[in-house]
């Protein structure tokens, strides 16, 4: 098991925990806002995971330098890196809009137990 | 343009003018409705004709209207009864609740029975079906009573037959390509076994909850009696007919096709002589005459039913002329109770007495439509009964014939309960200011009572175009072996010639009232009811001697094992653990965002799990 | 050319940024325009969706680059259709909030209108995108402005209702990531057309998971069985009308995102069983469900779903004629269930409670809404001569063309109660007598709401005295969705012919 | 059938045979039931008696059209049955409308005198008459049956609903009675209820209820609904002859034969006590009804 | 039990996810051949821009980029929906300890600072690692510093909505103009200039410096909106 084997499946390993973990937050947490924060973690799983799929060994960023035009083959995939830079500021957009919803819950409910909150249903 | 068209167009024209226009004012709107009903009905006699058919596509599907003999025998039902009707209604519904609704929706159930009778497609066929549904449903709850309960079981009914229809229509379609019913009566032998038996069986039960046969009949009672009378009577007299016109053709082209089909005739038969068997006896215990005349309805939709199933040319012609004389008779009952209760307030049997010198033409038709039900000669109703006990003897149905006489005579039970409850006994002061109903009312019911006895004497003016429409069929030969004008003939070449018998008995009828009015005729007077001979009493003035309630005690005593089992109350207990269940299946839905959250994990490794088998 | 495709996403998107500007100008602007904006869209759409019918499907590429690439739109019969309906739905959501907000403040509506239009952008974006991540941040767009509309009136559970819509969107968003993950790293591309063309070399064990994924990430918003515990409450908590653009867009979107994944993407021939069976218990829960509901919006939520169950069953068939059914099915409900949820709204206008009880004789004062509702419960039950009895028509029809007489029979039971449901409401609403007790003051509908009701309802008569009229669409439609060939070819053709 | 005047001729004729033979009839059995009873009774003319003095008695009162009229649709099923019920073999007598109806018609034309009769006491407003009418009815149900059974099954055994037919098949066969045992117990047992003797008679309850239906009639009334009976009990007992018993070739021999089949209700009735309706009902239903069951299985074997 | 029940679920489901991509054939199956190199290529060669990450976030997939700041404006605008009160005031805000001095001084300091750094990322954002979504965060992150130092410090909704209107309609603006110069919508339409130049790569840097200040505004709004907020 050579090094590449290793980080990748350390970041692949990192990434499923941390989306079991946020998953678990997500499922047993009764307070809205580590439910939140359980779906930042499962976020935050999954653009690990996203970017790892873009390593290449010995990768180096995709980034032009004046000289380095030839390093094209060593580029790690730029395109994960892209997506994951939109993926996060929407769930940035999404937590943010979240947390607002928690507050007006908080406002209504004076609470912030999830069973507690539950006037609809059936 | 093509008649049939024009006549549809008029309906609609007619239907919006009378809704739109009748908000201005109520004659407009009386004017517009006799004369769509007038005009189309007038069309339709003079300017259709069977060869004419129209042929369209919608969606690809091919489909195709023309007047086929047998449904011009239910056009006559449809039409003949709603310009009766519609007459009557006029004056009747005077007064009542969303009358612009009544009378347009009254225009669309006859033009949507209109649809079925043309339609030479199952689509179309469906389609008028499930507008004729719709539209007797809203009159059903139109009177605001009992909305949730009796409308909702209609409704469902309906649904379930139509469902059933539909099911069965979309399988032809695809698997021959075509809905014409032709085609599919032609191309029947290529299904498979399997489907020969399902086409029928569900195509009989769409037309079966229409007609009221027995597992399917539990909707009849609350619809019939809480709709205005004024539609009931086309309700139970035309409407009820389409069931039997869709049976007529399964049960003619269809099931003679099945191998062992037989059996399915055999069932249908039974079943309608146990509905006849049934609604009769729960039309006996009733108290108010809606509800009685609509258990009557199901039990004598039950005879019709049993004369098109049983299937011997014979028998398919007593049904067809019970159900022309059912149209005519129970028409003009539901008319009679309409009148009642306009004129009294009520329609109840407890509450009413001793109507017969208030409203005596009212009972003259009260009469005759009674002894036509109870298939008394010389009128009407005797015709039909004789053809179906003489197709039951010449088909071999040894019990059956018992069961249908015994509903029949029982029927004598209610007939009479109907006519005394109402018109007999003691006539008590509360009601003493009761007049006759308008003659707009009056006439349209005699009309009816006229022509039970027309049609008792000369049974032959309606044969004639039922035997057309069987030739039609290829179902009999051309020799009218079963009747001539006067007479009818059964299997075995025995007889009944109406026309001496008739003249004989009213001879001695009219002989002896002569006799009887002219002996002592001066000294003779009428006393009132309380002028009787009690036991020896003399009743006083207020002493209410009217027996009505428990009428038939002794004979439900009698009867009481089979009364004790109530098919409505499995439907409801049914229905309620239906609800229940869904009630606490819908608790899936906790209201938990957490709970939410858990599904979402658990499809996924449902999913996971199962991948093999569901992709 | 009318216009390109890319408007229909372009223009909302600068109209919602010019809005707030043109807000501080003159305030009626925030109405008005997001209805200009809807109107031109739906001009631009159907004129594109004609010009696509009479020629050839137009596939817009995006800053220059060719497909397998750049982002590409795809306009084609199918997109068109649905593009068509969405905007034309979202205009007439449009029509009738127009005055329906006025009542609230000026800050809360100019919001509502962009989320509007955002909604509908975003729905329109899913359809006519090529790209699956793309279509991934418009789910995002479309899922933010649900959340927000859902939560729009204050005062009432709407917040725990988007909370709910919130959590499952955002588990779903990661799921269809994770799909997107799969794809990408097994086939190096996010562009349908490649990937489809691709397919067939995946892994099929990656191929099992990422459509798992997938159907997880879309469920959501296509409101399938175990994912659709949101939507009832969502449905019923937000604003009448954005019920019906729930319902007539953003299902939609939701289900063409999943077939066309199913269709297009994974290019599964023939019957769909995982389709059929998320259907048939989609459509079972939520049918038995509404049976017993006390509020109307919650019914007419439960009916919502249960029609999204019918429409993927449909799909899941697999064939022309299922396709068809599915559309036409897609096309109805469309129009209808924002027909109900309109003039719904407007009958329990002045209740926030919104139970079924308290339009209890609402006919009497209020006849043509009434009247306008019935003809919805009509059309949506099935009944002759409305529209939604040509789709279940048709809908039976494929199914006995493929023998599945078990699920015929079992859609058939579940419309009974179908039946009953909207027949209860019914007879709730003509009748009864009006209580003042329990019935709730009516409300007098505005001139436009109106106008929206009439156009519906017109349109819901159109369809079920001539079906015709949209069946050659729904044809074609169809063709296109089971051509996944052609789509391929289109779209990668397209980019051999013009590389920058 | 010649003439109408023949026709007219044959009518008044057979309505006078019937008449005759009726009264006789029922006198004869008021004073077998007094001698049984150890009584002496009254003379077997004394209805003859009864009638003339009820016909001659002056009406006063009636209680409107339908009381009025209540005895003519009485007469007018009897009369009818009479009339096509053939009273000799092979056409002996008028034949007048034994061609003209069958079995069937017979059967309802049979009940159209009792729902008159029934209608004329309702309007009377005396409860006592509704009240029989009503045990009427619901013990009519009852006896119906196994009548109809028994019908049913020499009709479909013999392949014919005719009357007449069925009389010529007994010139060839001998008596149904012994050929179908059954329909005949079955017929019989029936006819215990259509003769409304004891133990049937709670619809007229003579003893206790003011006669039930034919309360409140009087005079002219009670001549009529009287004769009407007598006719129609003829008019059953021939049919019983004819059917069971190979009809009669003269008069004498139909007295004979109608008289011992008389004989069956009569003397059934001296010795029962009477049954409540219910109980009649569940009587009839009961052995009555498996006779029945049985011709049929004969009917349908044969 | 519901958290034994959770951790079973989570086991299972953790073993597919491990199942699918811990696998070596996961990682084998790889497609290193897809778009990846022919942005790599097309970026350097066609729209000079020395961050092949900006290039595809701007250019080859700028739709998304679109979208992705309709998410943002939609997450502000929603937030404002959500938190939307009757009488709308501003003022009070619920920080109500005063920051130390030494807080509010260096906030002082390093405010501009952070600012300038922010437009730096910004700016270079098609030639080093950043761009207009980081430098837009950053200069958030200053004006949070601000309010969290000042309880006066205040900034104009309407100003914030005003940049945030103009650079997104900037945005689009571009777009539409590269589908009316060169046919396709957000089209490279202005000349490229040469690699790694600070005016290079197009409309690449334009439109990240629109997006960096619509960033900025959006997330500082954000913050002021939930700053504001009485819980």
């Amino acid at each position: 098991m050579d090094t590449t084997e290793l980080i990748r499946i350390g970041v692949y390993g990192t990434s499923i925990l941390l989306i079991l973990i946020g998953l678990y937050a997500v499922l047993t947490k009764r307070s809205l806002i580590k439910i939140i924060i359980g779906l930042s973690i499962i976020d935050g799983g999954i653009h690990l995971l996203l970017i790892g799929i873009g390593y290449i060994k010995d990768g180096t960023a995709p980034i032009f330098s004046p000289g380095s035009e030839n390093a094209v083959a060593r580029m790690v995939d730029p395109v994960p890196q892209a997506l994951v830079l939109t993926a996060i500021v929407i769930g940035f957009g999404v937590t943010a809009v979240a947390l607002s919803l928690v507050i007006r819950l908080y406002r209504h409910h004076n609470t912030l137990k999830i069973d507690e909150i539950k006037n609809l249903k059936w | 343009m093509e008649t049939i068209l024009t006549i549809f167009i008029i309906f609609i024209a007619g239907a919006t003018g009378t809704y739109f226009l009748g908000k201005l004012s109520g004659i407009l709107r009386s004017v517009i409705f006799i004369t769509t009903l007038l005009v189309t009905s007038w069309l339709f006699f003079t300017a259709v004709s069977p060869d004419v058919i129209i042929e369209f596509e919608i969606m690809g599907i091919l489909m195709s209207w023309g007047l086929t003999p047998l449904a011009y025998v239910f056009a006559i039902i449809v039409f003949g009864l709603a310009i009766i009707i519609g007459i009557y209604a006029i004056k009747a519904m005077e007064g009542q609740r969303s009358l612009n609704f009544f009378f347009a929706n009254f225009l669309l159930s006859v033009m949507a029975m209109f649809g079925i009778l043309i339609s030479n497609d199952l689509i179309s066929f469906f389609i008028f079906w499930e507008i004729m549904s719709w539209s007797s449903y809203f009159m059903v709850v139109l009177n605001h009573k009992d909305v949730q309960r009796s409308g909702i079981t209609y409704i469902i009914f309906c649904v379930i037959g139509a469902y059933a229809m539909m099911m069965a229509i979309m399988i032809i379609y695809s698997y021959s390509g075509s809905v014409m019913i032709g085609d599919f009566i032609s191309n029947f032998h290529a299904f498979s076994l399997g489907m020969k038996w399902l086409l029928p069986i569900l195509l009989l039960i769409g037309f079966a909850s229409k007609a009221a046969l027995m597992p399917l009949h539990v909707w009849a009672p609350g619809a019939y009696s809480n709709s205005p009378m004024s539609y009931t009577a086309l309700f139970s007299g035309a409407l009820s007919k389409m069931g039997v016109y869709g049976m007529v053709i399964v049960m003619i082209m269809i099931v003679q096709q099945i191998p062992d089909g037989y059996w399915i005739k055999e069932v249908i038969a039974w079943l309608g002589g146990i509905t006849s068997a049934i609604g009769t006896l729960w039309a006996i215990k009733q108290d108010d005459a809606k509800r009685m005349l609509a258990y009557s309805s199901v039990a004598q939709l039950g005879y019709i039913i049993v004369g098109v199933a049983i299937g011997t040319p014979l028998a398919m012609m007593s049904g067809l002329f019970l159900a022309v004389m059912h149209g005519i008779f129970k028409s003009t009952l539901f008319m009679v109770v309409g009148a009642i209760e306009r004129q009294t307030g009520t329609s109840n049997f407890t509450e009413v007495t001793g109507l017969i010198r208030k409203m005596p033409w009212t009972f003259l038709a009260a009469l005759m439509s009674i002894i036509a039900l109870a298939g008394i000669p010389p009128l009407g109703g005797f015709i039909g009964k004789w053809m179906l006990y003489e197709s039951l003897m010449g088909s071999n149905h040894y019990l059956l014939i018992i069961v249908i006489f015994f509903s029949s005579t029982a029927a004598f039970l209610y007939c009479y309960k109907f006519l005394f409850g109402f018109f007999l006994g003691q006539e008590e002061k509360e009601w003493s200011h009761v007049k006759e109903a308008p003659a707009m009312m009056v006439v349209p019911m005699i009309i009816m009572a006229i022509l039970t006895f027309v049609l008792g004497v000369f049974p032959g003016l309606i044969l004639k175009p039922i035997n057309d429409g069987m030739q039609f069929l290829g179902y009999v030969s051309t020799d009218n072996r079963f009747w001539e004008m006067s007479t009818i003939f059964n299997d075995w070449g025995n007889q009944v010639v109406m026309e001496p018998i008739v003249y004989t008995i009213f001879a001695i009828f009219l002989f002896f009232l002569i006799f009887l009015t002219l002996k002592g005729y001066k000294n003779t007077r009428y006393v009132t009811t309380k002028d009787i001979s009690s036991s020896g009493e003399i009743p006083r003035e207020d002493e209410n001697l009217t027996f009505i309630t428990g009428f038939m005690q002794p004979f439900f005593r009698a009867v009481a094992p089979v009364m004790k089992r109530q098919i409505d109350k499995y439907y409801t207990s049914f229905g309620k653990g239906l609800e229940a269940l869904f009630d606490f299946t819908r608790r899936i839905y906790t209201g938990n965002g957490q709970t939410y959250a858990l599904y979402f994990v658990i499809f996924v490794i449902l999913l996971l799990m199962f991948r093999d088998s569901l992709f | 050319m009318v216009g390109s495709p890319v408007l229909l996403i372009a223009i909302p998107l600068l109209a919602a940024f010019l809005i707030p500007l043109f807000g501080m100008v003159w305030k009626e602007s925030v109405r008005i325009v997001p209805g200009l904006v809807l109107a031109y869209l739906t001009y631009l759409s159907a004129s594109l969706y004609i010009e696509v019918i009479n020629t050839d499907t137009i596939v817009e590429i995006i800053a220059g680059w060719r497909p397998p690439w750049g982002i590409n739109l795809v306009f084609s019969p199918l997109t068109g259709f649905l593009t068509t309906i969405m905007t034309f739905m979202g205009f007439i959501v449009w029509l009738y909030s127009y005055r329906f907000k006025r009542n609230v403040e000026f800050e809360a509506a100019k919001k509502y209108f962009i989320f509007l239009m955002l909604l509908v952008a975003g729905s329109v974006g899913i359809v006519i995108t090529g790209d699956i991540f793309n279509q991934f941040v418009f789910i995002e767009i479309v899922g933010i402005s649900a959340y927000a509309l859902t939560a729009f009136y204050t005062g009432r559970d709407s917040a725990e209702a988007a909370f709910k819509y919130l959590i499952m969107g955002s588990l779903s968003a990661s799921a269809l990531l994770i799909a997107i993950i799969i794809i990408y790293s097994q086939l190096g591309t996010l562009n349908m057309a490649e990937i489809a063309a691709n397919i067939d070399n995946m892994n099929p064990y990656y191929r099992i998971i990422a459509m798992i994924f997938f159907i997880i990430g879309i469920g959501v918003e296509a409101e399938i069985f175990p994912l659709n515990g949101w939507a009832p409450d969502a449905y019923t908590e937000a604003p009448g009308p954005v019920g019906g653009a729930f319902s007539g867009i953003v299902a939609k979107a939701g289900i063409y995102a999943m077939v066309r994944m199913m269709f297009t993407l994974f290019d599964i021939a023939g019957p769909m069983k995982i389709l059929i069976v998320i259907g048939l218990i989609t459509l079972i829960v939520a049918e038995t469900s509404a049976l017993r509901q006390e509020k109307l919006k919650r019914m007419l939520a439960y009916s919502s779903i249960g029609q999204m169950g019918l429409v993927l069953v449909a799909f899941g068939m697999g064939t022309k004629a299922g396709v068809f059914a599915a559309l036409f099915l897609m096309l109805n409900h469309a129009i209808t269930k924002p027909m109900l949820f309109l003039s719904g709204s407007f009958l329990t206008f002045n209740t926030t409670e919104k139970y079924i009880k308290q339009i209890t004789g609402m006919a009497k004062k209020m006849p043509v809404v009434s009247i306008i509702f019935v003809l919805g419960a009509l059309a949506i039950t099935g009944f002759p001569p409305f529209s939604g009895f040509w789709s279940k028509m048709a809908f039976l029809s494929a199914a006995a063309d493929e023998n599945l007489l078990f699920i015929m029979a079992t859609i058939l039971i579940i419309s009974i109660f179908e039946v009953v449901y909207y027949f209860r409401v019914i007879n709730r609403l003509f009748f009864f007598e009006y209580d003042d007790k329990i019935s709730v003051e009516p409300h007098k509908p505005g001139f436009n709401g109106m106008i929206a009701l009439f156009v519906l309802a017109f349109i819901v008569l159109m369809i079920g005295f001539y079906p015709s009229s949209v069946t050659g669409f729904i044809d074609l439609a169809a063709d296109d969705l089971l051509n996944t060939h052609q789509y391929i070819d289109k779209v990668l053709q397209l980019g051999q012919t013009i590389i920058q | 059938m010649e003439s109408v005047g023949y026709y007219i001729l044959g009518v008044i004729v057979t309505i006078i045979v019937a008449f005759m033979v009726g009264m006789t009839y029922m006198g004869l059995s008021r004073k077998i039931t007094a001698r049984v009873q150890n009584r002496k009774g009254p003379p077997f003319y004394q209805n003859f008696i009864d009638a003339f003095k009820l016909a001659s008695k002056e009406t006063a009162i009636h209680h409107g059209f339908m009381h009025h009229a209540g005895p003519a649709f009485l007469m007018v099923a009897s009369i009818m049955s009479v009339l096509i019920i053939p009273v000799l073999n092979d056409g002996k007598w008028f034949p007048n409308l034994n061609f003209d109806g069958d079995l069937i018609f017979l059967l309802y034309i049979m009940v159209f005198g009792p729902l008159g009769m029934a209608l004329g006491a309702g309007q009377t407003g005396n409860p006592n008459s509704a009240i029989g009418v009503t045990r009427g009815l619901s013990q009519m149900v009852g006896f119906e049956i196994p009548w109809v059974m028994a019908l049913v099954a020499l009709m479909m055994q013999y392949q014919t609903t005719s009357l007449v037919d069925l009389m010529a098949v007994q010139q060839t066969t001998g008596w149904l009675m012994f050929s179908s045992p059954f329909a005949f117990l079955a017929a019989v047992l029936a006819m215990l209820g259509m003769f409304r003797y004891s133990p049937f008679d709670i619809v007229g309850a003579p003893t206790e209820l003011a006669s039930g239906p034919v309360s409140e009639n009087g005079g002219k009334y009670l001549f009529t609904m009287m004769s009407s009976g007598s006719i129609f009990a003829f008019a059953k007992l021939t049919l019983y002859v004819d059917l069971f018993m190979g009809g009669a070739d003269n008069l004498i021999e139909l007295l004979i034969k109608t008289f011992t089949i008389y004989l069956i209700p009569m003397l059934y009735g001296m010795v029962s006590p009477r049954y409540r309706t219910e109980q009649a009902i569940r009587y009839f239903w009961g052995w009555p009804l498996f006779f029945g069951f049985l011709a049929l299985v004969h009917a349908m074997v044969f | 039990m519901k958290k034994a029940i959770v951790i079973f679920l989570l086991a299972v489901f953790g073993f597919f996810l491990a199942v699918t991509f811990l696998d070596p054939d996961f990682e084998a199956e790889r497609n290193h051949n897809g778009v990846k190199n022919f942005y790599l290529d097309k970026t350097v060669s066609q729209l000079k821009t020395a961050n092949t990450v900006t290039a595809i976030v701007v250019n080859f997939r700028g739709f998304d980029t679109l979208g992705e700041v309709t998410v943002l404006f939609l997450a502000a605008t929603a937030l404002g929906s959500i938190l939307f009160k009757k009488r709308h005031h501003i003022g009070d805000r619920t920080v109500l300890m005063p920051a130390s001095s030494i807080v509010s001084a260096g906030s002082k300091l390093i405010f501009p600072a952070i600012i300038l750094l922010g437009a730096y990322v910004f700016i270079h954002g098609h030639l080093t690692p950043g761009g207009g979504f980081q430098g837009g965060t950053i200069i958030a992150t200053g004006f949070l510093l601000m309010l969290i130092a000042y309880r006066d410090f205040s900034i104009s909704h309407n100003v914030l909505s005003v940049i945030e209107s103009f650079a997104g309609i900037g945005f689009v603006t571009f777009g539409l103009l590269g589908f009316m110069n060169g046919g396709t919508f957000l089209q490279n339409f202005m000349g490229t200039g040469v690699l790694n130049d600070l005016i290079s790569g197009g409309v690449i840097p334009v439109i990240y410096i629109l997006v960096g200040f619509k960033v900025a505004a959006e997330l500082t709004g954000l913050i002021y909106t939930i700053l504001h907020e009485k819980g």
